[in-house]
């Protein structure tokens, strides 16, 4: 039970702490993220594992151990976690059915939340051109892969959406800014927000802030 | 009224007009009017940002027009959107006019170009996005997690004041506690009643409510006083009940009691 | 993504089959154990792997390379697992602590322990006015604030109880001597709630039974 002081060349220049060598945090950090589903932070890790330890230099140790092996351990926003080889999922049983096909609304709005965010309802509307169904908003959020964030600061505050870390860990992403073609699409402007010049239709029937909608945009997803 | 005879140009084309009615049959596959303008701007096989808005007008319109014709209700999103898209297609037409305001044919048919391509740009990202390896399709997690027991430490706190304050109140309390002891002086009426129940029965004869009083109380004053009180109202109560006269011949005087003849 | 197709100095001796190099079949049993729902047998482990692969062999080199790790490959009757290696346990464990106020009555109890010690349950119940509930002083106890001092030499010898050099640690008190008399907490104003005269004893709303309260000698007591 007790953390034995192992190899003496091995972590010499910490003989302060009473923290475990870096080998047994390693193991550490190795057993609690093979025991969880979902990612953790390295905050969580530190707060479990014994005083003094540094989760975060063990984990980058752990992360080269698993690099090429049938598992790995992957970012996750600020997680961490440990997920099979991306080149091996013919071999799992497809247990997971996805539990519900997500229409093509909902995909786009996703789509939509994900290079846009933060984003508001409006804006989602405007870019798609027509309402977002209440439903189509609840399910994403239901499956935890959208979630609400900060309101803007415009006239009626509106709510704004971004993806959580359940999305990136989904979608085998680290951050936001992983998203496929983010940079691209940036280059091109079309991750811009431009005010409609006079008054173009913007999206559906109900969105009166479309119009109000800001300039803010997705330059803020990088200034988080 | 489906042409404009003042405008040749925009005749439509037979293929524009099949084209037109395919869609209509298709119109409750849209996802609104963008949709349909990205729909049909495929149609023209062009790059979407060499794409002619006004050819793009034309089409939109003529869906319309058939729609009109075969009877098909539209949504109001998508004849708002033939009300903007006419007004466009005259902006861009007619010769600008110097004197009025707002935004040129080009600003609006550039931003309704933009509109196009940021739609047409989400829908292959949204593409992309689910066709990436997908965590319970492609990658896994963990099939049997560990659970994690949550121990719940209580840890109890106290501060010295805590502890002070609450001796403090358990000492105020024995200091009250001779008050009630006083209580030791004081003869109540239903302690009077109790000793004169259990006497009456005897006082066959008028007797002075004063050889009532319990033994020991007639020497301190304050105990006298209580015993006396008690006891007179102890009389007046078995008046009450029936069970007793009360007489007193003069101010001062002596007041007695004697057994009701009737009871019992 | 692509399956790399590792070392090839590690498995050249069966070029025969078109099966993976073992290395890769290693990979293959690590990604299925980690991902299985259960315990996995070697019978299934080839079922669901490639042609002429050998999982058994796979899996003792497995095995081995999990020795010592954080997390083991271990045997479940005819099946196989991961598991947390078994000294790590510890880690499965989140602990959080809820800091609570004492009650009222436990402070009380600890209040009278520290200022009449060496004293009895009977002494304490007599000077609080109410019984001392065996939850309480086991609490205290437990604590380790107050711990139990000499017998009694009085008939029944009962068990008295002293507080404790945590009890001091916590309230910063060198002994049990600098706890503040009764004029000082006096002079503190800690006693200062006089009741109204001929009235009820302000204390305890809920303490029914400090009427019954003898005016047993707390001068006594106080004079250890």
């Amino acid at each position: 039970m007790s953390a034995d002081q192992g190899d003496p060349g091995e972590a010499p220049q910490e003989p302060l702490f009473d923290a475990p060598i870096l080998a047994e945090q390693e193991r550490m950090v190795e057993a609690i993220l093979f025991a969880s589903s979902e990612p953790v932070t390295v905050r969580e890790l530190n707060a479990r594992m014994p005083h003094g330890c540094d989760a975060a230099e063990a984990l980058a140790l752990l992360r080269k151990r698993y690099e090429g092996r049938g598992v790995n351990i992957v970012r996750v926003g600020d997680s961490w976690a440990i997920r099979t080889a991306a080149d091996l999922g013919f071999l799992m049983q497809k247990e997971t059915v996805e539990a519900r096909k997500l229409s093509r609304a909902a995909i786009e709005t996703l789509a939509i939340i994900a290079y846009h965010q933060p984003v508001t309802r409006a804006e989602v509307e405007e870019i798609r051109g027509v309402s977002v169904s209440r439903g189509t908003v609840d399910q994403l959020l239901e499956m935890e892969w959208i979630r609400f964030g900060r309101r803007r600061m415009t006239p009626g505050r509106p709510v704004t959406f971004v993806v959580t870390e359940t999305f990136l860990d989904h979608f085998g992403l680290e951050s936001a800014r992983d998203l496929p073609g983010l940079k691209e699409l940036r280059a091109a402007g079309l991750l811009e927000s431009r005010p409609p010049p006079g008054g173009a239709p913007t999206s559906g029937e109900g969105d009166v802030d479309a119009e109000e909608a800001p300039d803010a945009g997705q330059s803020e997803l990088f200034e988080d | 009224m489906n042409d404009d005879p003042t405008d040749n140009v925009e005749a439509l084309s037979v293929a524009e007009r099949l084209e037109a009615e395919a869609l209509i049959v298709d119109v409750d596959g849209f996802e609104g009017p963008l949709d349909l303008l990205l729909t049909l701007s495929r149609t023209q096989k062009v790059d979407l940002r060499k794409v002619s808005v006004l050819q793009l007008a034309r089409q939109y319109l003529s869906f319309v027009d058939k729609a009109k014709e075969l009877r098909i209700e539209l949504a109001a999103d998508y004849l708002v959107m033939a009300a903007w898209l006419a007004f466009l297609k005259s902006r861009l037409l007619l010769p600008p006019d110097p004197e009025e305001e707002g935004p040129s044919g080009e600003e609006m048919a550039a931003h309704l170009a933009f509109q196009l391509e940021r739609l047409q740009a989400m829908r292959e990202m949204a593409a992309r996005l689910m066709g990436r390896d997908r965590l319970g399709r492609d990658i896994f997690a963990r099939g049997i997690p560990e659970r994690v027991e949550h121990v719940k430490r209580v840890s109890y706190s106290a501060t010295l004041l805590d502890l002070m304050q609450a001796y403090a109140r358990i000492r105020t309390r024995d200091e009250f506690r001779p008050f009630v002891m006083d209580r030791d002086k004081v003869w109540t009426m239903e302690q009077a009643l109790d000793r004169m129940r259990g006497m009456i029965g005897f006082a066959g004869t008028w007797t002075d409510i004063a050889s009532y009083l319990p033994d020991g109380w007639s020497d301190d004053p304050q105990m006298r006083r209580s015993a006396t009180a008690a006891t007179f109202a102890a009389s007046l109560e078995l008046v009450k009940e029936g069970r007793v006269h009360i007489r007193q011949e003069d101010t001062f005087m002596p007041i007695e009691i004697r057994r009701a003849e009737n009871t019992r």
